[in-house]
């Protein structure tokens, strides 16, 4: 690549233009399938910035070794590795959030995002724009998975981070923290999303 | 009647799109026709089943004898990546036009989070057996294609409907995804 | 830098090369693991244990009965807690069917004269905001140290003395249900 | 309203699918057309980093009976509908059937591993059979193409 | 001579005098029965909920039409006044006034303005809505006050199962239909509406006159109503048959629930049900069936909103299949 | 070393080594190497997925232009010349520069030009209309007025004059995509040579009836009297059907026909003013005139 | 039980209220305009000259191919020009105007022909008389009767129906000239069936026209090869898909024609003009047109020469209405909406329909409801409201697989939609689309 990349532009895309969720709509499952809480919602958030971040470096540390034909299953193998040791050490160390997180923890490995940034970006650029944009991306899909959980525990169990700010008889709407709660929040947090990303871009 | 309550509970109650969460990808991107939905569900048919033959066999005659439970993930993918694959190499060697027409109307599948997921679940199920590991993986696959042919109708009739602009799109597929997800919870406590 | 070139020899040595590394590291990294992963689900257990049992010193989990039952299909668990050799009260874990969306698995610890030291739930798939106020303090605290052989394990509505969560009887029915069906078992194990 | 879009209109029958293409080889007897996306990855902004759907183009390979194409030229690749879901089922739906009845009745004479391999490995003797009855596919599956303009 | 200009328009130049807005006014006209039994059962709430639900679901209408889609403004088709009149009569008469805001701005803001507003939601409005509130506020929308006692009251209404909830859970809990046949109410009671239940639903009489009514004048066609209810007493009747101690007999599964509003109000919806005669049928059959389904063997005592709504979601589907015959599509008729 | 890490990195590489060369197999068949030079063209064109091109969208002329060796005749007409030319340095290729067009409109049958004879009720779109009758005034050449052109418009380079009832084109905004052309169902939108400063020279009427019919229908309809054919010193005019046509590559702007139309149906754009035009100013009571009565305007017999 | 067609139709308020009216003789007009394309097809030649003199059924312009007619002089006078006027389909097309000669005397002759029952020309002959006199289908679709009826050998024609339907509101000719000519007509039928070797006829007449029955079940007492059919009052029985399914039971297949299922179908009107043309050697210079309204001091009946301006009618039945705001030529649910009143009268008119103020005005159409009224009225098994959404949203293609094509535009579907759609604009849109990329498609 030829091009000079900004840095701050590589950083920023991932976050507004080109977010993950709202825009690029990657990774779904995880997206709708954890975020019923907005904790729940940060840890698969950090774990799959990890995994990205991880896979990113070490697929623009290697690149050159890797013969293009191979590239897939190798990069494949190498995002794998990383998802296993994160579902190890969340097991061992954060037990009550791996068992929130179940069975999306091994699902990062599909998670077209980090596949998607490593054969399309990590593996054609430098050590240090692949992890600006792994951040970029990753905290991207961090904010707003933490910001779909934060919605759907506010409306749905009234409290952020588990804080409860009703009383504990108050009813809050259920709904939200159920499946459907989470494919109709998203719905209109994307429509508010890019109504916003809009008015800042221009 | 155990496997019956298996059936059930994965089409209706706990549909693997509209309630687990799974397969969010190809519901929401190959379903702007209802027959590629049709075509897609036979062919996640497929995968599911012999994805789910491969890992239950794996991780019951290799991982726990061995003791490397742990490299579930990464060997389910690479098992069921290849063998999806190889799948498809074969097709094309053995019949080239039947997998010219599969081209022309399908997009290739690949693994992706509900293969990966139901072969998961599956291993996970209580007494598991490869027999009700696979019916699991059918009747979850069943779940898929209705859901998406389903939501696939819906949506060849919303492109005849004046949706608002902000809505066209990612968020009204959403919306009806949700609202179909919340008529689903009508069978909560079925089995 | 050039890519190296895809002869086949190259391939296989370098995805030999990544598997190599990739089975090594993942297969060290599950010894370091190993061990905390052990000690965190044994302490989840020990955790629960302590949550319904009085102070206890020996290892109940080490010591878990397991007694077939008729009625469940599951084997039914009991944990014997021993202060200074001393019994000072046992775990049983009960399970009901009838919840409102299936099963709903509690431990409830037991002193030894029979009355309830403390109730946890260990496994339920009960409507989030609802049914899962069983695990609310309110809810909780009318069970302890209530003796089942004279407290009513039924919900008030059923006649008994269960003040059942709002909205949600069947719930709070089934968790009755439990509870009772650990004190059958503690009772004819004790 | 959408522009009108003369060109791109083809009128067919509602039992064929249609995709656009380019002819990216013509060999002595058969051209290979790229398909151009299919159409539901075509306005995917995600497509360059999705893996479920082809976001590259696929290749197709069509005997050639038409002498007069040239290389780039724009051409719709025409399928009867029913066909593609025949080779859904030829390619899917059969095999998965010959596979869930295998391991049934393999579960009921052989260990469970047995049965389990036995089910995938009786794709084998299917590919065979498929390999055999090449030609007859062949004629079955025509796909034409119809120059574009 | 006329002073305006001579108009040029393609034919045809007569219409019939139907329009939309007379159909929507029908159907309100046929749910003042209902509501005039639920008046006198349920009293003021009755009036209460029924006018928050109308006003408010208006008010969105109004709101999201002049500015957030800065169309044209169509509250005074009906539409929504019906929305909201068949959300109230989905709901019970003491429900706080905020929760009816709720399920009406859900009702149209997600279910109806979100797909571009009337005759484009695929799902019906007035069910989503309560639907949205059902599982939002299970204890709210599942506290029914009883008949008659509640007449006066706004608050503290006393209140009491429906039968459907009765035997639900008496069944759940092993008693038998005869335990419970003294404590649900005689099936005259609920023929006339002298039960508890959503202020709507509980008066069959009065919802047939209306149905009734809508048939004669044409706007509904007796296949939804007739076929669904059909189906429901078949498979209701197949079960009683098979044990009726532990099976409720078709006849009160007509009276009770929602299963009339349901047949000729909500199942009949213009917008959301099949455009062939064919289709009525399956989906009728359809929502029959989910509903027997959900009360015999579901979490719910009641499931016709559910049904419909699954059923809903089932009518593109339906339309794509079940089209009219084209005119000689198929030759019948000898060729010479 | 553990027991365990062996049986894990043999079992992970012989999976490896057997997975991957499926893989490889696979990709070796399947992947077709993707261009970036697409997606950087692509990044060139100004996204506005008209059509305009040829193709269906912008990614897909991308493509094309990519693929294609010679790119001289492919143009993006929204781009223009300036984004014509940054795509053929990036590809190294040759284009040829067009000349930039805009959309004129040719006719000027506003409201009081042209009085209503008859009320159109229906769908508000032109195509429609057209398929009933040739318009509410007796001109059947003219703008219909119901903003076909308008909705095909993509640039918002349109807006219909509620007091002329007819379509203005915003010269600035046109990217001379060309939709409007085919939207019209009357044919009287043209692509016309834009130069420098905008200056167009170019006879805003259809009509090929005759003179006298056609100055009934509409004050500043052309009539064929042939002045400007006459008056023309470098031949760009020809008359046809009672209808004069400027050809814009070889009118020298030299506005002499401007003067002798009769019925000013020429019209000069961006002309420094040299005198005031003055357009015939109808009569009241002709605005609307209702005809229902046997008119003769249309059978003069 | 009445016969009729099963799926769809309406029925509109009838308002035949001229259906007492004998069909009166107007005195030629002083200018008529005959436009060259009065038939589908391509136009005639004009084969006269400015200036020249010509006389009452002379050829003025020539069949100009297959699919074309004569079109004879119906004065006698002086062709003044040559030019184009405003037509019903409101456009202005070519017409030839002619002067009418107020001193020639063969203006002015009653011409009242006698009944002549005898056949005398050979198959052969009869054909040419019908394609030398100009004849086409006075049903409405002016299609030449000579195509028509120029049957290849494969084809086997076993029944030849006669369309007397008249579902239309307000329109009354064929009515009347059933009763006034019915002896004519029944010696047309024998003609036709005498030509095509045809052994079985039926006249459908729908109940409305109780005493047309009456009188053909009467003429044809002893014929049994001519049936008279009364039908059921449904609109639109008249298209013959639907005539020929409510009297046979036969269904034309899609994209076929009524001789697909052994059936020739003409209008009574056409049966006359070729009595006429058989026995009386005279082309088809005029026709019964019924000029009729509410507001209309005496609706009537008349024979009227073809080019005669519409307005010599309206003055004819006591001049515009005050509040006329529509003039149709043709009825209500078919007729078009003609731009003034000078549009001349063509051999496809059948009636002018004068309509006021309060009818004439369409509402405003609002969303639609999805109540499938238009589904269900619709003769041919479609979907308008779905065709009407594929138009608007530019998808032809899927309107094309709706079989749009199929649509025989009776405009049930908009007469009933409750949300007054522009159904059947959108429609014809469509259709027109979906022809002209079907055109350049075969010019490819
Ligand atoms: C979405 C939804 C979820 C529910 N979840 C529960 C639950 O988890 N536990 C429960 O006992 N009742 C639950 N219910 C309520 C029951 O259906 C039933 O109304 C209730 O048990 C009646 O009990 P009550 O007498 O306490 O009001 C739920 C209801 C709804 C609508
Ligand atoms: C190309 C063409 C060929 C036709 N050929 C015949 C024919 O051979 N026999 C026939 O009975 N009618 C023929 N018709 C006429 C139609 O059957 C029909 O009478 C005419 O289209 C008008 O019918 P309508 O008024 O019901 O629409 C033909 C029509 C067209 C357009
Ligand atoms: C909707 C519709 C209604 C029609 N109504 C009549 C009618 O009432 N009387 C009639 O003679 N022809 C009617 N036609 C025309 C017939 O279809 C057919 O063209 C005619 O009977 C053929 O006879 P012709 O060739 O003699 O005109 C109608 C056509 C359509 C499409
Ligand atoms: C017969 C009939 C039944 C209706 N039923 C409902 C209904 O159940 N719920 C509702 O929200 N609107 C109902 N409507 C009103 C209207 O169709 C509804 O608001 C649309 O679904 C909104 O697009 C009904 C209208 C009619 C004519
Ligand atoms: S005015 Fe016409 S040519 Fe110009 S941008 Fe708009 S549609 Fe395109
Ligand atoms: S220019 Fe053409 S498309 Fe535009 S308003 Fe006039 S007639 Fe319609
Ligand atoms: S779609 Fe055509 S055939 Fe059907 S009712 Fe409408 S106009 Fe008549
Ligand atoms: S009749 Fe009108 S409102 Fe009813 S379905 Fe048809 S188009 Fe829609
Ligand atoms: S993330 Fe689940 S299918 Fe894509």
């Amino acid at each position: 690549m030829t091009k000079k990349i900004d840095q701050k532009q590589n950083f920023l895309k991932g976050i507004l233009k080109e977010n993950p969720v709202f825009v690029m709509l990657l990774g779904m499952c995880p997206t709708l399938g954890v975020t019923s809480s907005a904790f729940n919602g940060l840890g698969m958030g950090v774990a799959t910035l990890f995994v990205l971040l991880m896979s990113n470096i070490v697929v623009s540390l290697i690149k050159t070794q890797i013969p293009s034909k191979v590239r897939i299953p190798a990069f494949i193998i190498i995002i794998a590795s990383f998802v296993t040791v994160v579902e190890m050490v969340l097991e061992a160390f954060i037990p009550f959030l791996y068992e929130q997180l179940g069975i999306f923890i091994p699902l990062i490995v599909v998670n077209c995002l980090i596949l998607g940034r490593a054969e399309s970006f990590a593996s054609k650029n430098n050590l240090w724009s692949s992890i600006v944009d792994a951040l970029g991306m990753g905290i991207g899909f961090v904010i707003a998975l933490t910001i779909l959980g934060a919605t759907r525990e506010i409306l749905g169990s009234g409290s952020i981070f588990e804080m409860k700010f009703v009383s504990e008889d108050a009813n809050t709407f259920i709904l939200f923290i159920l499946p459907p709660g989470a494919f109709i929040a998203l719905a209109y947090l994307s429509v508010l999303f890019n109504k916003i990303s809009i008015k800042t871009l221009s | 009647m155990e496997y019956i309550i298996i059936i059930i509970a994965a089409i209706f109650v706990n549909n693997i799109v509209l309630a687990q969460f799974l397969g969010i990808c190809p519901f929401l991107g190959v379903s702007s026709k209802v027959s590629t939905s049709v075509g897609m569900s036979g062919a996640v048919l497929f995968v599911m089943t012999i994805a789910t033959i491969a890992s239950y066999l794996l991780h019951q005659y290799v991982l726990i004898p061995f003791g490397l439970d742990y490299l579930r993930t990464i060997t389910f993918i690479l098992v069921i990546a290849a063998l999806v694959q190889m799948v498809e190499i074969i097709l094309k060697k053995v019949s080239p036009p039947l997998y010219k027409a599969l081209g022309v109307f399908l997009p290739l599948i690949t693994t992706n989070c509900a293969v990966l997921g139901v072969a998961i679940l599956a291993i996970g199920l209580e007494d598991a057996s490869l027999l009700k590991a696979v019916i699991f993986a059918i009747a979850n696959s069943i779940g898929f294609a209705l859901a998406i042919i389903v939501f696939s109708s819906i949506r060849e009739q919303l492109e005849l409907a004046n949706i608002p602009e902000g809505m066209k799109g990612v968020p009204i597929n959403l919306l009806v995804a949700g609202l179909l997800s919340l008529a689903f919870l009508g069978f909560t406590g079925l089995v | 830098m050039r890519k190296k070139e895809s002869t086949f020899l190259n391939m296989v040595l370098s995805l030999a090369m990544i598997t190599i590394v990739a089975g090594f590291s993942l297969g060290f990294v599950n010894d370091l693991t190993k061990g905390p992963k052990a000690k965190a689900k044994l302490e989840r257990k020990i955790n629960a244990l302590k949550l319904v049992l009085p102070e206890f010193d020996n290892n109940p989990v080490a010591e878990k009965q397991l007694i077939k039952s008729d009625k469940f299909k599951d084997s039914i668990e009991i944990y014997t807690a021993l202060f200074n050799n001393e019994f000072v009260g046992s775990a049983v874990v009960g399970s009901s069917n009838k919840g409102f969306s299936g099963l709903i698995k509690i431990m409830v610890g037991f002193n030894p004269d029979g009355k309830i030291q403390n109730i946890a739930v260990l496994e339920q798939k009960e409507t989030p905001g609802l049914g899962t106020k069983m695990k609310d303090e309110k809810f909780l605290k009318q069970f302890r140290g209530k003796d089942p052989s004279s407290f009513n394990l039924k919900v008030i509505k059923d006649g008994g003395e269960v003040d059942a969560i709002t909205g949600s009887t069947i719930t709070s029915r089934a968790f009755g249900e439990a509870t009772q069906m650990a004190y059958d078992e503690f009772i004819k194990n004790k | 309203m959408k522009k009108l879009d003369l060109d791109n209109l083809n009128i067919t029958n509602k039992n064929f699918i249609n995709h656009f293409g380019e002819i990216s080889k013509i060999n002595k007897n058969s051209i290979i057309v790229s398909l151009d996306n299919s159409t539901n990855c075509q306005t995917c902004k995600a497509k360059s980093a999705c893996g479920i759907s082809d976001s590259n183009t696929k290749e197709i390979e069509i005997n050639n009976n038409f002498q007069s194409l040239h290389i780039n030229e724009k051409v719709n690749v025409i399928m009867r509908k029913e066909l593609g879901l025949k080779a859904v089922f030829f390619a899917y739906v059969f095999p998965f059937i010959l596979m869930f009845l295998t391991l049934i009745i393999a579960s009921f004479f052989f260990k469970e591993w047995l049965a389990g391999l036995l089910s995938i490995f009786i794709l084998i003797p299917y590919y065979i059979a498929l390999y055999l009855y090449k030609d007859s596919f062949n004629s079955y599956f025509n796909i034409s193409i119809v120059k574009n303009n | 001579m006329s002073k305006k200009p001579i108009i040029i328009s393609a034919s045809p130049h007569i219409h019939s005098d139907r329009t939309s807005k007379k159909l929507m006014y029908d159907v309100v006209i046929a749910l003042i029965p209902a509501f005039l039994v639920s008046i006198y059962v349920f009293g003021i709430g009755a009036i209460i909920v029924t006018a928050v639900a109308v006003i408010s679901c208006l008010i969105f209408e109004y709101l999201i039409q002049k500015y957030l889609l800065k169309a044209e403004v169509t509250i005074s088709d009906g539409s929504a006044l019906l929305t909201g009149i068949l959300l109230a009569f989905n709901l019970p008469s003491n429900l706080p006034i905020w929760m009816i805001i709720v399920g009406s701005l859900v009702a149209i803001a997600v279910a109806k303005m979100s797909f571009g507003g009337l005759g484009f939601n695929i799902f019906n409005p007035a069910l989503v809505g309560r639907v949205f509130l059902l599982i939002s506020f299970p204890v709210q929308m599942t506290m029914w006050p009883t008949a008659i006692e509640n007449q006066a009251k706004i608050a503290d209404a006393v209140t009491g199962a429906t039968p459907l909830g009765i035997i639900k859970e008496g069944l759940q809990f092993g008693e038998t239909m005869t335990d419970l046949s003294s404590k649900i109410p005689s099936n005259l009671d609920m023929f006339i509406g002298l039960t508890g239940g959503s202020l709507g639903e509980i008066s069959i009489i009065a919802l047939l006159i209306g149905g009734l009514f809508l048939i004669y004048r044409k706007v509904i066609s007796w296949h939804i109503p007739v076929t669904m209810l059909f189906t429901m007493a078949v498979f209701t009747g197949i079960f009683w048959m098979i044990d009726p101690e532990q099976y409720a007999n078709p006849l009160f599964h007509l009276l009770s629930g929602g299963a009339i509003l349901g047949a000729f109000f909500m199942a009949t919806d213009l917008v959301t049900s099949p455009m062939t005669r064919k289709g009525m049928v399956i989906f009728a059959i359809g929502i029959g069936l989910i509903t027997v389904v959900i009360r015999l063997f579901g979490a719910y005592p009641e499931g016709v909103s559910f049904a419909i709504i699954i059923m809903n979601a089932f009518v593109p589907l339906i339309n794509k299949y079940f089209k009219p015959r084209r005119f000689g599509s198929k030759i019948k008729s000898k060729i010479i | 070393m553990t027991v365990s890490i062996i049986y894990s990195v043999l079992l992970l590489t012989s999976l490896g080594i057997i997975a991957a060369i499926i893989l490889y197999l696979v990709s070796k068949k399947f992947y077709v190497y993707e261009d970036p030079l697409i997606t950087e063209v692509e990044e060139i064109l100004p996204a506005a997925n008209c059509a305009g091109c040829g193709s269906p969208g912008c990614r897909s002329f991308a493509e094309k232009l990519v693929g294609t060796e010679d790119i001289s005749d492919l143009f993006c007409p929204v781009g223009g010349n300036d984004v014509m030319k940054s795509i053929a340095n990036l590809l190294g290729k040759e284009v040829a520069e067009k000349d930039p067009t805009v959309a004129v409109l040719l006719c000027q049958g506003s409201c009081d030009m042209r009085p209503k004879t008859t009320q159109f009720q229906g769908p508000d779109s032109c195509a429609i209309s057209a398929l009933v009758f040739s318009g509410e005034t007796d001109c059947q050449y003219g703008c219909l007025g119901k903003g076909d052109c308008v909705e095909s418009c993509l640039f918002d380079a349109m807006y219909m004059d509620k007091e002329t009832g007819l379509p203005v084109i915003i010269t600035d905004s046109c990217t001379s995509c060309g939709a409007c052309v085919e939207a019209c169902p009357k044919n009287i939108i043209e692509m016309r040579p834009k130069n420098k400063r905008d200056l167009k020279i170019y006879v805003g009427c259809m009509n090929e009836d005759k003179g006298g019919i056609a100055k009934k229908a509409c004050a500043v309809a052309c009539i064929g009297c042939s002045k400007c054919f006459d008056v023309c010193p470098k031949d760009a005019i020809t008359m046809e059907n009672n209808l004069a046509y400027i050809d814009p590559y070889l009118c020298t702007l030299c506005r002499k026909c401007v003067d002798v139309c009769p019925t000013h149906s020429i019209i000069e754009t961006n002309f420094p003013p040299k005198k005031k035009k003055t357009l015939p100013i109808p009569s009241k009571e002709k605005k609307i005139k209702v005809i229902v009565e046997p008119l003769n305007s249309n059978n003069d017999a | 039980m009445l016969k009729t067609f099963p799926k769809g139709g309406i029925h509109p308020h009838e308002n035949k209220i001229t259906s007492s009216k004998a069909i009166k003789r107007l005195a030629p007009p002083k200018v008529v305009y005959v436009p060259i394309s009065q038939h589908i097809g391509i136009p005639s030649k004009i084969i006269v000259e400015r200036k020249e003199k010509v006389k009452i059924g002379q050829v003025i312009a020539k069949s100009g191919g297959y699919i074309s007619s004569n079109i004879h002089s119906p004065v006698a006078g002086t062709v003044t020009k040559l030019d184009k006027f405003f037509d019903s389909s409101g456009y202005k097309k070519q017409c030839i105007v002619i002067r009418t000669d107020a001193k020639d005397k063969s203006n002015f002759e009653e011409i009242d022909l006698p009944l002549l029952t005898e056949i005398k020309l050979s198959e052969k002959d009869i054909l040419q008389h019908i394609t030398d006199y100009g004849i086409v289908g006075l049903g409405g679709a002016t299609f030449p009767s000579h195509v028509k009826l120029n049957i290849q050998k494969d084809k086997n024609i076993d029944c030849l129906i006669i369309n007397g339907v008249e579902c239309e509101p307000y329109l009354t000719a064929d009515h009347r000239l059933m009763l006034e000519k019915a002896e004519e007509i029944i010696v047309g039928i024998q003609i036709l069936m005498f030509a095509l070797h045809i052994e079985k006829a039926i006249i459908g007449i729908e109940n409305n026209k109780k005493n047309a029955i009456e009188n053909f079940k009467e003429l044809t007492k002893n014929n049994h090869k001519i049936k008279v059919a009364a039908l059921k009052i449904k609109y639109p029985q008249g298209s013959e898909k639907q005539l020929v399914r409510a009297l046979l039971k036969r269904e034309v297949p899609k994209n076929g024609l009524p001789l697909d299922v052994g059936v020739i179908v003409h209008n009574v009107g056409t049966i006359f003009a070729i009595y006429e043309a058989v026995q009386h050697n005279k082309s088809l210079t005029e026709r019964a047109v019924t000029v009729t309204g509410k507001k209309i001091k005496d609706p009537s009946n008349f024979w009227v020469k073809i080019g005669t301006p519409v307005i010599d009618l309206i003055n004819e039945v006591g001049g515009l209405p005050e509040d006329t705001r529509k003039i149709l030529n043709g009825g209500p649910m078919m007729g078009k909406a003609i731009k003034n009143t000078n549009v001349p009268i063509t051999k496809g008119t059948s009636g002018i329909l004068v309509i006021s103020e309060e009818e004439a005005e369409r509402k405003k159409s609002s969303n639609c409801i999805r109540c499938g009224e238009c589904v269900f009225v619709c003769p041919m098994g479609l979907e308008p409201h779905l065709l009407m959404n594929l138009t608007e949203k530019r998808m032809f293609e899927n309107a094309f697989n709706e079989d749009i094509m199929t649509c025989i535009e009776c405009g049930s579907c908009s007469y009933v939609c409750p949300s007054h759609r522009p159904l059947l604009d959108y429609i014809r849109f469509g259709k027109s689309i979906i022809k002209t990329l079907e055109f350049a498609k075969d010019k490819k």
